[in-house]
């Protein structure tokens, strides 16, 4: 078995909508509905879905900025839910750091660069100010920044930059862990793909297990080790990521892979025409029945709107969710 | 090959601003044919969504202004129509879509309204009646599902999606000879992207009109575009047709960026990045504006510009590499 | 919609039940009412008898219940100055003042929205400049000083129009324009900056890339939406307002609530001052109800949401 | 969730404020002259004379403010024929020197301004944060009040404490701040609102810290922009506000000079003595307009989105 450093068990995470004079409430969006993996050390799990799909959602359940509806998360074995306050505060918050998307809105504009990647050690060690100051100067050389520049602010940095600060920030505790939400997303293509080499060097350099919420799936095919492609608050498919992005199984993926795949309209062949869906993403207040995504499917058939597809065991490390009889 | 629509020759469009004069465009030229989707592409700042807005003259008052350059719309400068002239363009000559779809629209008016207006400002018809079916078209031009109720909808009731093709009905209700399209699906997720592209061929294909593509996304330019222009600080350094730019890229600026484009076909173990920081537009570098980063670059890249070369027909490069 | 107005409701009470309570221990903490009931001639006995029957023997809350219970009567007592009930008192004065205020409040309103969009609209122009002076100037004069002023130009020097006093049309000009110099300059710098913000925003681009006049894009795209933020402080311009007309009917001598709330605080009249407070409470609220409903109707976003 | 890059073109875009040469020197006079009267009031203000250490005669004031002298009655300016430079400014009805009580006024006016705008900014900025913050329960009580307290004309509760605890200094402070932190409540409030949903305090939580440290570190930092400017609002207003209560006779009660109460004394002999009221009223305006512009300065300086204050 390999070694599991986190693993997510049939999480929940349901928003209660409310209305009228009491805010009663009437209904629930169901943002992330049962769904599972597991985070091997070092190794790289990534999210991928649309908007609405419940990435993000999850990420925020790991990260406990949020209580869970239901489900558990273990860490190293050790159900986290079950930690005491000060098991937390030790064992598991320092262990899991996260860096956010906009460059523009993560880092408090009012502190200098020095004092947000020490705020991780100040809260939570009793280092000394030098020793404080001498570990910032190190994190700032490991993501390719001159130590000189800890005085500055964080609007005296371009975003590419920023992202850079703030994958310090995350290193400064040691963590295990580190929550990426879509950490190039905002950047510009040549600035991208220097942070996604960064990351990759800083996982082998320090062991890091990653968790990447992402849409652009050809940033996900170059960061993952394994791949969950999420639609509407469920997980269709899973697996290794060379081997789903080898052979798609889910029509969602399929369509996903078409949708961002690169390709010249002359270079189009025949069986590779792009799938494009249609209608829209279907409100999470109120999903359709069965299979989630039976209403954009270009392989509905009448059994996808009524029974919810179970999980389906194609390679030794590959399930999808879906009734296509080619899968059996 | 249909004839040419529109042709921007030499076009300046400047900042005045308390820091100085920022050249955000300087010296870009380009043409497009009608039915055919010219893709302006490039990293931010590097003028696209500026050369765009010239075209339109609505560059944000006082500071912005177009220096130098001509616009030829169907043989006529447009740089020269009075400011009436001009409005009168807009809309009906000339169209523009804009990148996020969830502040395009009006929120206090109902979408029929809002595409109303524009029928009823260059087509001229007072009669109720025609005008709603005059929007109707227009919404079903661009696959609005139910067009005789969603016109009552209000913006906030539909999604980003459903909004940019209201946006897309709204700016081909007139039927204009060329559409500016800044970053319309930038906004929008991956399948939704690829359900608005396919609509944009299908519109192009019914109406013939030419389309000036601005984006960043290289899988979109594959996608839509037949000709492209590489764009970086303010200049054109590439024009080809697509595939060329894909298969046979000639300045460093593209081989370095299409490299550097993560592939989904393919399993990379590192990617190629360019080194350094795009220029500031307040003091622009002397010679060639890539030359800081350029990994050939030679003695005379950081003294003068390049000219501009066409090294095959529809292929021009801007680079002293290249003879 | 109905909902909504529903919710406003319970909440408009609630509000009011929060300011009787405040108005409750303002006047208990701040000094001893039966003193303050009493008249100089009135004996020790007499200040105790007073006691006894406003019922400051009995505990706070049973107090509180007596206060809420006399206002929801409309039993505020009686003044202490005039000898008759207070409402009575309040019932002559209150149509006078709402004849200075609804006109200086429309005046205000209508200038506000006309300079501050044509500010917004001709930035660094003429006209812009002078709409920031008129509004800088508003605020720095002291309301009670260009009054005095009014009077002592128009009806003093130049003696067209009346001093003071109620009565025909040109007894309203001057009190009605100082009253409305009050709000004016405040209302105009937010229907100025958010006609700016509005004008930025880029269905406003999408506007003017359809062609539309500037006129047009002005006064019907940009006008409905930048109307919006100015109402949610039009409840506190409403309060300057009041505060304007107790001091525009005091130099005006205008027989309104303001004057004779006024008289009342100098003649140390408790319970007419107690009255006044709670009725202007009341209008507030009112006031912001209405506004609220208004905000409701010209924005469909929170229409529909609320239903 | 999407791609933005195209986010960072209009955040590089140069900042478009093409001043004109002559607006740009406007701009720059709307910040030293303002400053240089109000720090001159400040001035005048604190010398007007030195009781504050032991001296209680030497200052400034050329007279004691509240000294009568009914020989040296409705005495006008200077430069009038019958005026004279023993009292520069005149004297009013009852002959106290116009000059000295304009000095002692500023004194009232300035301290009065000052100590509510501390005390109501303080109030304002701990329920801002903790109603921004904390939300839920809290922050719709919060917003209820002040909605109301916004809502309600500072004047009646001045009427309201003059009756029941009579006019002095404290009542007018007490009657201003009731409400006066109403609007730095909601400005707080509504800036604390933005800050929470921003990365930088989510992060923050990710590492442990404790709310307060981060109301504390990540919150108030960042709303002192807003507040600095509101507070510089404010002076103009609460000067104005005291004024007003003053003339009412609500306010500073007569003989102590207040600016509004020096107004009242000449309100009926605007036309015999019309300086009685006119040198109180410009300098009312004065520090009004210059606390207006130098807020105004600070505004722009500081954080232009703030425009609608």
């Amino acid at each position: 078995m390999a070694d599991i450093l986190l693993e997510g068990r049939n999480l929940k995470k349901y928003y209660p909508v409310t209305k009228g004079l009491l805010q009663r409430t009437i209904g629930w969006v169901r943002a992330v509905d049962d769904i599972s993996f597991t985070i091997e050390r070092g190794k790289t799990l990534s999210l991928v879905g649309e908007s609405g799909a419940g990435k993000t959602t999850a990420a925020k359940q790991i990260l406990l900025l949020e209580k869970l509806t239901s489900g558990d998360i273990f860490f190293e074995g050790k159900n986290v839910y079950k930690f005491s306050k000060a098991e937390l505060k030790t064992e598991y918050r320092p262990r899991v750091q996260s860096v956010q998307q906009n460059p523009w809105s993560s880092m408090n504009p009012r502190m200098r660069v020095r004092d947000i990647i020490a705020e991780p050690l100040v809260v939570n060690t009793k280092q000394t100010k030098e020793q404080i100051r001498s570990r910032v100067a190190e994190l700032l050389e490991n993501v390719g920044l001159a130590p000189n520049q800890a005085d500055y602010y964080p609007h005296e940095f371009s975003g590419g930059q920023r992202q850079r600060i703030a994958v310090a920030r995350a290193l400064a505790l040691n963590p295990s862990l580190v929550v990426l939400d879509e950490p190039v997303s905002a950047l510009d293509v040549s600035i991208r793909a220097q942070i996604m080499n960064l990351l990759k060097d800083l996982q082998g350099q320090y062991n890091l297990s990653y968790l990447v919420i992402a849409h652009n799936l050809a940033t996900v095919r170059f960061m993952s080790h394994s791949v969950a492609i999420m639609y509407l608050g469920q997980i269709v498919e899973y697996g290794d990521a060379e081997e789903v992005f080898k052979h798609p199984l889910h029509p969602y993926t399929r369509a996903l892979m078409s949708a961002s795949m690169l390709t010249l309209p002359e270079d189009e062949s025949e069986e590779a025409q792009p799938i494009i869906l249609s209608g829209e993403m279907p409100s999470p207040l109120n999903p359709p029945p069965g299979c989630r995504f039976h209403t954009r499917c270009t392989e509905a058939q009448d059994i996808c709107s009524k029974e919810i597809p179970g999980e389906v065991e194609i390679g030794k490390r590959h399930w999808v969710k879906c009734h296509q009889s080619s899968l059996r | 090959m249909s004839e040419i629509v529109l042709k921007v020759e030499d076009l300046h469009t400047s900042f005045f601003t308390r820091a100085g004069e920022f050249k955000a465009v300087d010296g870009v030229s380009f043409y497009v044919r009608e039915g055919e989707t010219f893709g302006l592409v490039g990293e931010s700042a590097c003028g696209k969504t500026v050369t765009g807005l010239s075209i339109l003259r609505l560059l944000p008052e006082p500071a912005g202004k177009i220096v130098g350059g001509k616009i030829i719309l169907d043989g006529k400068n447009i740089l020269e129509l009075s400011k009436k002239e001009m409005r009168a363009y807009r809309g009906s000559m000339i169209s523009m879509i804009l990148q996020d779809p969830m502040t395009s629209l009006n929120p206090v008016y109902t979408v029929g309204d809002q595409i109303a207006e524009s029928v009823r400002q260059h087509q001229h018809i007072q009669d109720s009646k025609m005008v709603e079916d005059q929007v109707i078209s227009a919404l079903r031009l661009l696959r609005i599902p139910a067009p005789e109720q969603r016109l009552h909808d209000y913006p906030f009731q539909m999604s980003g999606g459903m909004r940019q093709r209201v946006v897309g009905s709204i700016s081909m209700s007139c039927y204009p000879r060329v559409l500016i399209a800044d970053e319309p699906t930038t906004a929008l997720d991956a399948t939704i992207q690829a359900q608005y592209l396919a609509l944009f061929k299908d519109v192009q294909k019914k109406t013939n009109v030419a389309i000036i593509f601005i984006t960043h996304d290289f899988g979109v330019v594959a996608n839509i575009c037949q000709r492209v222009a590489v764009m970086y600080a303010g200049k054109i350094l590439e024009t080809a047709k697509t595939s060329t730019i894909f298969k046979a890229p000639k300045h460093p600026y593209t081989i370095a960026l299409i490299h550097s484009v993560p592939r989904l076909d393919r399993k990379d173990d590192r990617l190629y990045s360019i080194e350094g920081q795009p220029p500031s537009l307040l003091n622009l570098p002397p010679g060639c504006r890539f030359a800081p980063r350029c990994p050939d670059v030679m003695d005379i890249c950081r003294e003068q510009q390049p000219p501009e070369v066409e090294i095959e027909e529809g292929h021009s490069v801007s680079c002293w590499k290249v003879k | 919609m109905v909902r909504f107005i529903i919710v406003r409701l319970i909440q408009t009470v609630v509000a009011l039940i929060g300011i009787a309570m405040l108005i409750f221990v303002l006047v208990r903490v701040s000094g001893d009412p039966a003193l303050m009931l009493a008249t100089a001639a009135s004996t020790e006995e007499d200040i105790q008898q007073i006691r006894v029957n406003l019922g400051l023997d009995k505990s706070i809350p049973e107090q509180f219940w007596i206060f809420v219970t006399d206002v929801v009567k409309g039993d505020l007592g009686k003044s202490l100055f005039k000898k008759r009930p207070v409402t009575e008192m309040i019932g002559t004065a209150l149509p006078n003042s709402l004849k200075l205020i609804i006109p200086s409040w429309v005046l205000a309103m209508v200038g506000a929205l006309l300079l501050g969009v044509l500010g917004a609209t001709r930035r660094d122009g003429f006209l812009d400049n002078g709409v920031k002076f008129i509004a800088i100037l508003g605020q720095a004069l002291p309301g009670f000083w260009v009054a005095i002023v009014a009077v002592f130009i128009f009806s003093v020097t130049w003696q067209i129009l009346p001093t003071s006093g109620l009565g025909g049309i040109d007894h309203y000009v001057l009190p009605v324009c100082t009253l409305g110099f009050f709000v004016l300059p405040g209302m105009m710098r937010l229907v100025r900056s958010s006609m700016l913000d509005v004008l930025d925003s880029e269905y406003i681009k999408l506007a003017r890339i359809k062609g539309l006049s500037e006129r047009r894009i002005i006064w019907k795209h940009a006008l409905r939406n930048a109307v919006i933020a100015p109402l949610t402080v039009a409840g506190m311009l409403f309060a300057m307002l009041i505060t304007g007309a107790v001091i525009i009917e005091t130099v005006f001598s205008w027989p309104g609530i303001g004057f004779i709330i006024v008289e009342g605080v100098l003649a140390r009249d408790f319970p007419l001052v107690q009255a006044i407070v709670i009725m202007v409470a009341v209008f507030v609220l009112g006031i912001n109800l209405i506004v609220d409903i208004t905000y409701a109707y010209i924005d469909p976003q929170i229409r529909y949401q609320q239903t | 969730m999407q791609e933005k890059a195209s986010d960072s073109e209009t955040t590089a875009k140069p900042v478009v404020s093409g001043l004109s040469r002559r607006a740009r020197i406007m701009k720059r006079l709307t910040f030293i002259i303002p400053v240089v009267i109000l720090s001159l009031i400040i001035f005048v203000a604190i010398f007007a004379d030195l009781a504050w250490i032991g001296l209680p005669d030497v200052g400034l004031a050329p007279y004691d403010p509240v000294k009568m002298s009914l020989p040296d009655r409705l005495k006008p300016p200077f430069w009038d024929e019958d005026g004279s430079t023993a009292h520069l400014l005149g004297t009013d009805k009852m002959g106290r020197d116009i000059l000295s009580r304009l000095i002692f006024g500023a004194r009232i006016s300035l301290s009065v301004s000052l100590l509510v705008i501390l005390i109501t900014s303080f109030v304002g900025t701990v329920l801002g944060i903790l109603g921004g913050y904390l939300g839920g329960r809290t922050e719709a009580f919060l917003m209820r009040i002040t909605d109301i307290s916004l809502a309600f004309p500072p004047i009646l509760v001045a009427m309201l404490l003059a009756v029941s605890m009579g006019p002095s200094f404290t009542t007018v402070v007490l009657a201003i701040s009731l409400l006066g932190w109403a609007p730095y409540a909601r400005l707080i409030r509504g800036e604390t609102l933005r800050l929470r949903e921003m990365d930088f305090v989510a992060q923050a939580r990710v590492i442990g810290t404790s709310p307060f440290r981060i109301m504390l570190r990540h919150i108030f930092p960042n709303v002192i922009n807003p507040l600095i400017i509101i507070m510089t609002l404010q002076v103009g207003l609460l000067i104005i506000t005291e004024a007003s209560l003053s003339f009412l006779g609500v306010g500073i009660p007569p003989p102590a000079p207040s600016w509004g109460n020096m107004v009242n004394d000449g309100r009926n002999l605007v036309d015999t003595a019309w300086w009685i009221s006119t040198f109180p009223g410009i300098a009312i305006a004065l520090v009004v307009m210059s606390g207006n512009f130098f807020g105004d300065w600070l505004r722009d300086k500081l954080d232009p989105r703030l425009r609608q204050l």
